[in-house]
Order: structure tokens, then sequence, then C-alpha cells
């Protein structure tokens, strides 16, 4: 700790990267301070609510089963939809578990999930402040020393701002700037809670065993997509969509849910259940090229969410495991100290983030193809429901069938096997 | 509150109250028993024709607690230094029900004499009831107004209620020309000694005007929403098209100290119970909802149409007020509402 | 029996702790009135942003979830000030 | 050192609390625990009078395990001690064993002039436990305070009595009951917060003050919670013109015979 400092780091937000990065200092011997402006961690945060555990396996072996998580995800479930018309693709079992027992990926509510997470970095020695607005940082001769919350200082060796999506402190330090409409997605999600039986017999699952659904073609067109996850003993079901396409579509994310709930193919789901609560957040969709190049300056670093760690992929959204993990590379980089920014981005590498986000990098080509969030899904449900239509002749050639199907879509040819290559590369 | 009084046994209720509270406690206290032997400890001497109302009151005998040397100076005396004589003749008299006013010296009265006898307490009841055992029940509000909490108990107990106020939550009074303890009883005075140990030095009213809101049949009622003085005439001014009384929520009386305390409606200030109330810029905390429960129809006047209010409303104005509100004065003056 | 729920009813089911203070977001009636687009009205999730009847879009910051979508859609750069709440006050997730 | 204790209650926030909307049974389950809200004005009072008097502020409740998660906040909140009377039967006891307990562990603490209570908690606000605790102690109680002061051996304090202002002067030692008015409870900032967390809450188990086994049988018992909720038609008016709206609630209420 210099000389002047309160502690050594102060990390900004309880959320996974957050936490994570605490936690690890703590262990390691480091004053931390981590504040969070929720009254409780978890109270300000959101996300759709899956989390895959290699991440908090890396974090603490054996943490996993610790966790309060909803449900381990053994069914996933791609459903499109076109109108009132559904077509559903369910794999069971999802992923494996490891010898161990430990689910590959769990669903769950941050503000119970946090909130426990928190609590083990504080077990760890770090010291959580909760309730606590950070309003900016702290500066001298070019260099963070700090933060100022309601006008009271406090000084750091080092500030790793954990602030979440929006990151105030992040812009502030010069490393990122505003987000471009295009490189984000708006999501809205409701709680609708439901008896945990029902809910087992409607997804197909045992107790303690749940489903994680992506559904397309439910946003009217505007570029996004759908996510149903069950909890413990609620569906937590939203839609994520491109915010600056809205207005002009003429719709908003609350209808676009609205409509989502109501849908045939979705409201048996939901039926009986009560919506207990409505939240909303931002998705970074721009991957890699969302991550700034500079992730740290001279006693101030960048991690999770705040620093674009984020990947959507079409039929996932990871962000709470690539929080976790570049919140601990962000803790190893203090540790390691030297030059802040290098010792980060090695420590990224080491523990494989870069190369997720730069591996992903193609599927972006691929949600950035319009025609998949309207069209496609369409098109699709004709040629099942073609197949599926006997009218006593003989059934059509599928080629011949498509070729109509693809004909009244107005989808020319060459746009398909196009589309198609992108989906192809990008896989 | 009916009791089924065939099969039990007749039970005591000692009413302790100041004299002009007594009347209506003893009749709370036959409401809940109607065969109890009521008996009054009037705390300090009661003017004459109050005297003459407690002889008939209902109460079986009462007796009026004067205070002995030094003697108060007028104006500065308090009803709670009575508690330690009230414990001490308690202590002594058949054991049931202590029934004390639910006021602010009635609250501590009843903390204190509950403490002094041992006994449970049940503090702003909204209903009392013997139970067929012998028991009594009763029932009080919880999470300022959210919950309705029950409660039992057997033996002695003290128990502080409102009396007198009307509504639906409130203690019902009995049937008129009921069943007294009996005629008309001659006051017992005992001079006893007082707990001085707290001592008056001044009392002042605080800024009021003596309105009693609670009497009022239409209330329009100034939220934190009303943000400036402009804005607050606006609602005056429909105050006065509706002919109701202007009424506030707490912070508007206690922290701008826009209008008088005693015009706030809430847990710590007034319950109403008018034909209409008209919440502007209200947001609807239960603090303060719980003290327009028994309001026939409710009105919320907010830009915000999440306000809490908006849910416990019959017709929820989404909107500017000060668009809405000089819109709803004019169409109410228009429509020759009777005021 | 209809699952769909309108806006104010959804907000009803989160708890807030508003900032009747001061708001976290602010805007400047000047610049918005020079925004056509109103991007905002259609994105904000809790639909707080409003045309008025003068033409212009105001703002109700109660109810705001916190989201950071009005920011980023804001074209005309009418939105002067965006911040979190002050400390403790604004929305408080139980679910997440 | 002199002390001031300030009492508390943890309770669950009321407005986080589930009703089931047809058995009306009221779930505190899905609900996040607070300090009472007038027992922070409480704290705060005791701040600043435990400042004036150079004595030690201790922030005392009773409750069960639960509770220990209070003790960070108050001591954020000022307290230079929290101290958390533990008892699995918290949940079942009344004012009757609450008092006993707190006053317990006043006369345990020693050299106390002054215990601090909100007039009533946010659950039950029942104005009970100050009075309760005062008459255990034998000490003289002053409720429902809106100012407070301490001068030698004196407390001088003004009260709301209905319309009125009542001046009050008392020895000590003493226990207030204060209402929000007494001042408000500024929310904790970033160093008191994190001192706070440095420091360790207190834990003393009820079973080791010694009480009788009759001062924690509770006289009265619970036996049911239920929501109360408001039978309103809420009716909505947020389309059309506000001429519209206006009229349109003008006759609403005209036809319901309200206006």
């Amino acid at each position: 700790m210099s000389d002047d400092a309160d502690v050594d780091v102060i990390v900004v937000g309880a959320g996974p990267a957050g936490s994570a990065c605490a936690h690890r200092l703590a262990r390691e011997g480091r004053s931390v301070v981590l504040v969070e402006r929720g009254t409780t961690a978890g109270a300000k945060n959101v996300s759709g609510g899956r989390l895959y555990t290699y991440a908090l396996e890396a974090l603490e072996e054996g943490l996993t089963r610790q966790a309060p998580f909803e449900r381990a995800v053994v069914r996933e479930q791609i459903m499109l939809v076109d109108g009132d018309r559904a077509m559903q693709v369910s794999v069971l079992p999802s992923g494996d578990s490891d010898p161990a027992g430990v689910p590959a990926s769990v669903t769950v509510l941050r503000a119970r999930f946090d909130a426990w997470l928190a609590g083990r970095a504080e077990g760890e020695g770090a010291l959580l402040a909760t309730g606590v607005t950070v309003d900016s940082l702290l500066m001298e001769h070019d260099r963070v020393v700090g933060i100022v919350a309601d006008g009271e200082e406090m000084r750091a060796s080092v500030v790793v701002a954990a602030d979440g999506v929006s990151s105030l402190l992040a812009r502030e330090a010069g490393l990122t700037g505003p987000l471009a409409p295009a490189s984000v997605g708006v999501g809205v999600k409701e709680v609708v809670a439901l008896d945990a039986a029902a809910l087992e017999a409607r997804f197909g699952v045992g107790p303690g065993e749940g489903a994680a659904t992506l559904l397309l073609g439910c946003t009217g067109g505007v570029h996004g997509g759908g996510f149903m996850y069950t909890n413990a003993a609620s569906i937590s079901i939203g839609v994520v969509v491109s915010p600056g396409d809205l207005a002009a579509a003429g719709r908003t994310p609350h209808g676009l849910l609205q409509d989502l709930k109501e849908h045939p193919a979705v409201r048996p789901y939901l039926a009986g259940g009560e919506s207990v609560e409505y939240s909303a957040h931002l998705v970074r969709e721009d991957g890699v090229r969302g991550v700034p190049r500079r992730l740290a300056r001279e006693g101030f670093l960048v991690t999770g969410e705040a620093a674009g760690f984020v990947l959507n992929l079409g039929y996932t959204v990871r962000g709470m495991d690539l929080a976790l993990v570049s919140g601990i590379a962000a803790a190893e980089a203090v540790l390691a100290g030297g030059d802040l920014d290098a010792a980060y981005h090695a420590a990224l590498e080491r523990h494989g983030l870069m190369a997720t986000m730069r591996g992903a990098d193609g599927y972006r080509d691929l949600l950035h193809l319009h025609r998949l969030y309207g069209t496609y899904p369409g098109l699709a449900l004709d040629v099942a429901t073609s197949m599926f239509a006997v009218d006593g002749g003989p059934p059509p050639p599928l080629r011949r069938l498509v070729r109509d199907v693809r004909r009244r879509h107005g989808v020319p040819l060459r746009g398909l096997v196009r589309d198609g290559l992108v989906g192809v590369r990008s896989l | 509150m009916t009791a089924d009084t065939t099969a039990m046994p007749t039970d005591v209720v000692h009413v302790v109250a100041e004299p002009h509270e007594v009347a209506g406690l003893v009749v709370l206290a036959l409401s809940a028993d109607p065969t109890a032997a009521v008996h009054v400890m009037c705390l300090g001497v009661p003017d004459p024709a109050t005297a003459q109302a407690l002889t008939g009151c209902g109460a079986m005998s009462v007796v009026v607690l004067a205070a002995g040397a030094p003697v108060p100076s007028p104006g500065l005396d308090r009803p709670e230094d009575y508690v330690p004589a009230v414990a001490e003749r308690l202590a002594g008299a058949t054991p049931g029900l202590v029934l004390v006013p639910a006021t602010v010296s009635g609250w501590e009265i009843a903390a204190r004499l509950a403490t002094r006898l041992g006994c449970g307490l049940v503090s702003e009841a909204t209903s009392v009831r013997r139970l067929p055992d012998g028991g009594w029940c009763a029932e009080r509000t919880l999470y300022a107004g959210a919950a309705v909490q029950g409660l039992e108990w057997h033996g002695r107990a003290v128990v502080s209620a409102a009396a007198g106020r009307g509504g639906p939550g409130a203690l019902p009074p009995p049937d008129a020309g009921g069943a007294g303890s009996g005629g008309p009883v001659a006051l017992e005075t005992v001079v006893v000694d007082r707990d001085t140990r707290v001592r008056v030095t001044s009392r002042t009213s605080r800024e009021r005007d003596a309105v009693d809101l609670s009497a009022a049949s239409r209330v329009v009622c100034v939220g934190m929403g009303v943000q400036t003085l402009d804005d607050l005439a606006l609602v005056e001014d429909l105050a006065r098209a509706l002919g109701a009384e202007l009424a506030c929520t707490r912070p508007v009386a206690e922290d701008r100290g826009w209008l008088p305390v005693d015009r706030y409606i809430g847990i710590s200030g007034a319950s109403v119970h008018p034909d209409l109330y008209v919440g502007v810029g209200v947001s609807g905390q239960v603090q303060h909802t719980v003290g327009i429960r028994d309001a026939r129809t409710v009105v919320a006047i907010n830009t915000d149409a999440s306000a809490a209010l908006m849910g416990q409303c019959d017709h929820g104005l989404v909107g500017d007020l000060r668009e809405l509100v000089p819109l709803l004065a004019g169409a109410v003056r228009a429509a020759g509402v009777p005021s | 029996m209809s699952t769909r729920l309108p806006v104010p009813e959804l907000l009803g089911r989160d708890v807030f702790a508003v900032d009747e203070g001061s708001p976290h977001i602010v805007l400047d009636p000047a610049v918005c009135a020079t925004c056509t687009t109103t991007p905002c009205v259609a994105a904000c999730p809790a639909q707080l942003y409003r045309v008025g009847p003068d033409g212009v879009v105001g703002l109700d910051h109660a109810g705001c979830l916190e989201c950071g979508t009005c920011r980023v859609v804001c074209e005309a750069g009418g939105i002067v000030r965006w911040t979190y709440p002050r400390s403790t006050f604004g929305v408080s997730y139980r679910q997440g | 050192m002199p002390r001031a204790v300030v009492c508390y209650k943890w309770v669950p926030a009321e407005n986080e609390l589930r009703l089931d909307p047809v058995t009306r049974a009221v779930d505190t389950s899905s609900a996040r625990w607070k300090v009472s809200d007038y027992d922070r004005n409480a704290i705060e009072a005791g701040r600043v009078l435990a400042a004036e008097r150079g004595a030690e502020l201790v922030a005392l409740t009773f409750g069960d395990a639960g509770a220990k998660a209070s003790q960070k906040d108050v001591l954020a909140r000022g307290a230079d001690r929290a101290v958390h009377v533990v008892s699995a039967a918290a949940g079942s006891a009344d004012g009757h064993v609450t008092a006993h307990a707190l006053a317990a562990q006043v006369r345990a603490l020693g050299d106390v002039e002054v215990v601090l209570c909100g007039e009533g908690a946010a659950d039950t606000y029942a104005h009970e436990v100050g009075p309760r605790v005062a008459e255990v102690l034998g000490w003289p109680v002053v409720t429902n305070v809106r100012e407070l002061a301490v001068q030698g051996e004196r407390l001088h304090a003004v009260r709301v009595v209905g319309g009125d202002l009542e001046a009050v002067e008392c020895d000590l030692p003493a226990v207030v009951t204060v209402l929000a008015e007494v001042g408000p409870a500024p929310i904790p900032g970033l160093k008191a917060v994190i001192a706070a967390g440095r420091k360790p809450g207190e834990q003393v188990a009820v079973d080791a003050l010694g009480l009788a086994p009759d001062a924690l049988a509770p006289r009265t018992v619970v036996t049911r919670v239920t929501g109360y909720a408001a039978e309103r038609s809420r009716v909505l008016l947020d389309a059309g013109e506000p001429a519209e709206r206006v009229a349109a609630l003008v006759s609403a209420l005209t036809e319901t015979g309200a206006l």
C-alpha cells in the first residue's frame, strides 16, 4: 500500500467480477474494500440468469456446490416463433457434469447469488460497503488514487472498476467511450413465480434440474431474441433487442415481452404464475470489438461487463462467467504489480478469456443477419408446416417445398447461401 | 364484536383514563364484554359536568385519583404520573382486562402498567373479544397497516384502544341502551402520591387550526409530488371547489412545514374516513395510506403511474398535476357539484 | 386470463426508494425540443420518457430501472446528466 | 466512561412483504431486513448526545441469530459498540420478554445514563418496549420526544402530546422514546460503512443474563398475521387528452355518487 492510501485496493461493484476480484485479492492478503451501491450486493444486478460454473470453480474449487443457485441446466431448448406458430428443438441432457457432479451450468437469481458471492469475498477478509454510490474517481498527477462517494474521499493504491455495463468510472478514466446503440441490446425480464412441481412437469425436468430456452422470431423483426430460464420456483422470461431499432419498428421492449408471454407456445409454461419482478439491463453485443484496447491505467483497471467481457452467441449470452474470470485476472494483475495493463492482459490470456472473446467474434456476423430475426423463423416454420401437412396427394419433393417457401419469403437462393456461409464461418 | 356471553363467567374490566376519556372507554369495555363489571380509575379530578356524566357512564365503580402534594400547576399535570398509584391499586384488585385510551399518555401508561403488573399488553387494539374458554383475543395492525395481527392470552392484560373513533376498523359501540354494569354510582375520590420524576416545565400549542379531518366528508391531500407553493395553490383551489378539507402527508407538514401538523394523515397523524379522498402527488407509502383506509372513494393524481397509491385507489388520474388539478377544479365547478 | 401486464403494474412489483430530492437523470428541455426521433420514448423499458403536451420529451425518474438504455440511444444529447441514484436510492431488485 | 444505549429492532422491510392474494398470508421470506426506521432516528439522536457527553454509544438489540446482520448497519450509523442479545425464541417474544432482556443487558453494561428507543417499531409500532424497559430498570421515561438535550445530570425534552408541545425535564438515568422528528437519520457515508465493517459486533446469549424464567415467558401469543388488502377498483386514467381524462374521472365519480 502506498503511504497515503487507506487500503490496497478499492473494488467498485459487488457483482461477479468485483466480488471475484476482491475475493482473490483478500485471500492473497491485500486490504480490499468492495463498494456496492445497492443496499445489498445484487440489489442492482440483472441477468438472464445462467451461469457457467467453470468460472466459479476457477475462483475456488468446490464453490459451485455451495452456491445458492436455482437449478442445474439439463435441458437446452431453441424455439422458433412466427406469428402464432412455434417450432422447438430440445436437447437433453445438456452438457456433462464433471466427475465431482458439478453441473456445467446453473440458473441464478442475482439478488441471492451476488449477495452470497460478496459474502464469500467478505469471508476472505474483504470489507464490503453496501449502500454507497461512487460518484467519481480521485485523480492526482494523471494517476487514479482513489474514489469519491458523497463528498467523501477514499484512497487506494489501485481502484478496480467492476461497475457494470454503463461503467461511469471506466468512462471517467478515459478507457472507454460512449456505447453505440448498435453495440448493445436492451434486455427486459420478468420473474414469474410458479410452483416448483408444476415448473418441473412443464419443462420435463426433475427436482433441482432446469431448462434454458432461447427464442427467435419473437422480436417483431427487431434484431434480438428471447429467453426463458427455470429458477427454483419461478421462470425468468425476457427479450433482448436492439434499442436503436425499436422506434422505427414501432415497438417497445415491454410490449415485445408481453407479446412473448401471450404466445400460444409460451403461455402454457407460465400459466397460473405470478409476475413478481420486472427488470432491465443492457447487454453488450459487440464481443471482442467492444473490449477497450487499454484496460488499465496507473492506479486503475476495469473488469467484467464494464470492460466489455460479455458474449452474445445467439444461442446463449455469456456474461457472469466472463465477469468472474476477468475479475480473477484483474486481481492477478494487481498482485503482479508493475505495468498494470500488461499484467492484466497477460492474466486474461493465461485464463483463455481473450481467446474466448476472439473466437466468438464470428458469431457477431451471424447475429447481424437481419433475416435471422424475422424471415428465417417464419421460413423454417413454413417448411416444417408443409412437411407435416398431409392432403392425400404424393408428398412434394423437399427441395421444391423449400424453394416455394423461400420464394414466398422473398429470400433469393443467393442470399440464403450467403447467410448460410456466414453461419458456417461463424461457427 | 359480538360476545357469546352465555357460557362465560363475568369478567372485570378496569378502565384507566383521564376524566374526558372515561365514558368512551366504558362503552368500549362493555362492547368487548357486555356482562363485565367495569371499574373506572379516573386520572385526575373531573370538572363538575364530566363528574356528573361519570356517575352514569355504566361503570360499576368510579374512583377518582386526585393528586397529593405537591399539587401540579394547572395545565402542567401529567396523567402518566398516576401509574404507580394505579398499579398499586390494580395489583390488589380483581384481575381482569385493563383498558387504557390509545393516546400519547395512554400508550405510556399502558406499557408501564403492564410491566408493573407483569402482564401482557395489546397496544392500539382494533378489536377485543372474550374467548369461550375465558381467555381473550384481540387484533391490531402490523407493518403500518399492511397486515393484521391476531393475539391471544389468558389472565390479565392491558389493552390500549382508540375510544370514540368511527369507521369499520374501530371497536363498534354497543347497542343503544345496552347493558351496563348497573345504575348511577357515586364517585369515590382518593388522594394518591404521584410519580413526579418527569416534570412538565411548559406546554405550548403547536401551529394548528383545530381542524377535525376525521369528520370531513371530502379530503384533498397534498403529497411530496406537489413541489412548489404555486402548485400547492392549485391543490388548495381544488379543495375549495370540492368543499373538501385540505390535508397532507407527513413530510409535507413536518419537513416542509407547508401545512399545520394536525393536517397530516397517516400512522402517526390523523385517520380519515371521507366519502371522497383525492391524493395529489401522494406516493402512497403505507404509513400514509393506513390513514385513508376507511375512505369510501380514493382518487390518486400523479405523474407517476407506478406510484403505490395508484395500486390502492379507485380512480388513478395519470399526468401532470399542473394541468390536471385546475382542469378538475373547473370540471367540478362546471358540474355544479354541491360541496 | 391474460398474462399481459402494463408497465406501471410491473413497476409496482419492484421495490424503489425514490429520491424525491435530486433526479439522477436530467434532461435539457431546450435540446429535447429539437429532437424529432425521440428514441428514448420507445426504448426505455420503464416507459419513463413521454412526449408532453408541448411536444417535448419529459422524464419521470421515479421507476427508473437504471439500465442505461436512454443514455445509449439518445442522439440529440438532451440527457445532460446520467448517473446512478444517490447512495441507497433507486430500484432494489429482490430477484435480479 | 458514561454510556448511552440505543435499543433497536431488526425487522423485515414492509414494502417487501408478499401477501398471498387468496389466503392473505404474509410471506416475509423474500423480504430483506432492516433496522426499523424510527430506530435509525434514535441512533442518530444517540450519536449526537453521546458525542456531547463524551459517552460511549451502544446499539443494543434483542433478536434471533438473524439479527446479527444488523450490527454492521448500526455501527455505520455511529454506534461505538453493537450488542446483540441472542435468543432462538425471540420470534415469539412479546414486549414483556423483550424489555426484560434489553433491561438486563443495560444493567450488565453498567454506567448507562440514558437509553433511547424509537417510539415504535416498523412492524408492530406498539409504543411498548421503551416504557417497559424504563419500568424494569426503575428509571423515568419520556416518550414521544421530538427534541432532546442533556445538561449536567438532567434531561430536557420536548414531547408531542396531541396538538401540544410539552417541555419536560427529569434526572438521569432515564429512558427516552423518540419520534422521527427528533432529527433525520443520515445515510452512512463510505468511511463510516467501512469502519463499521472493521468493528466486530458483540453477541450475548439471553441465557447468560441471569433472567428468571418468568421474565422470558411471553404473556401474549400471536395466533395469526394476515395481510390487509384494500378493496379498490383501481381504474387508471392514463390515456387521452388531459381534459378527457378529467372528464372521465368526473363522470365516474358522479356515477358512483362520490360527487
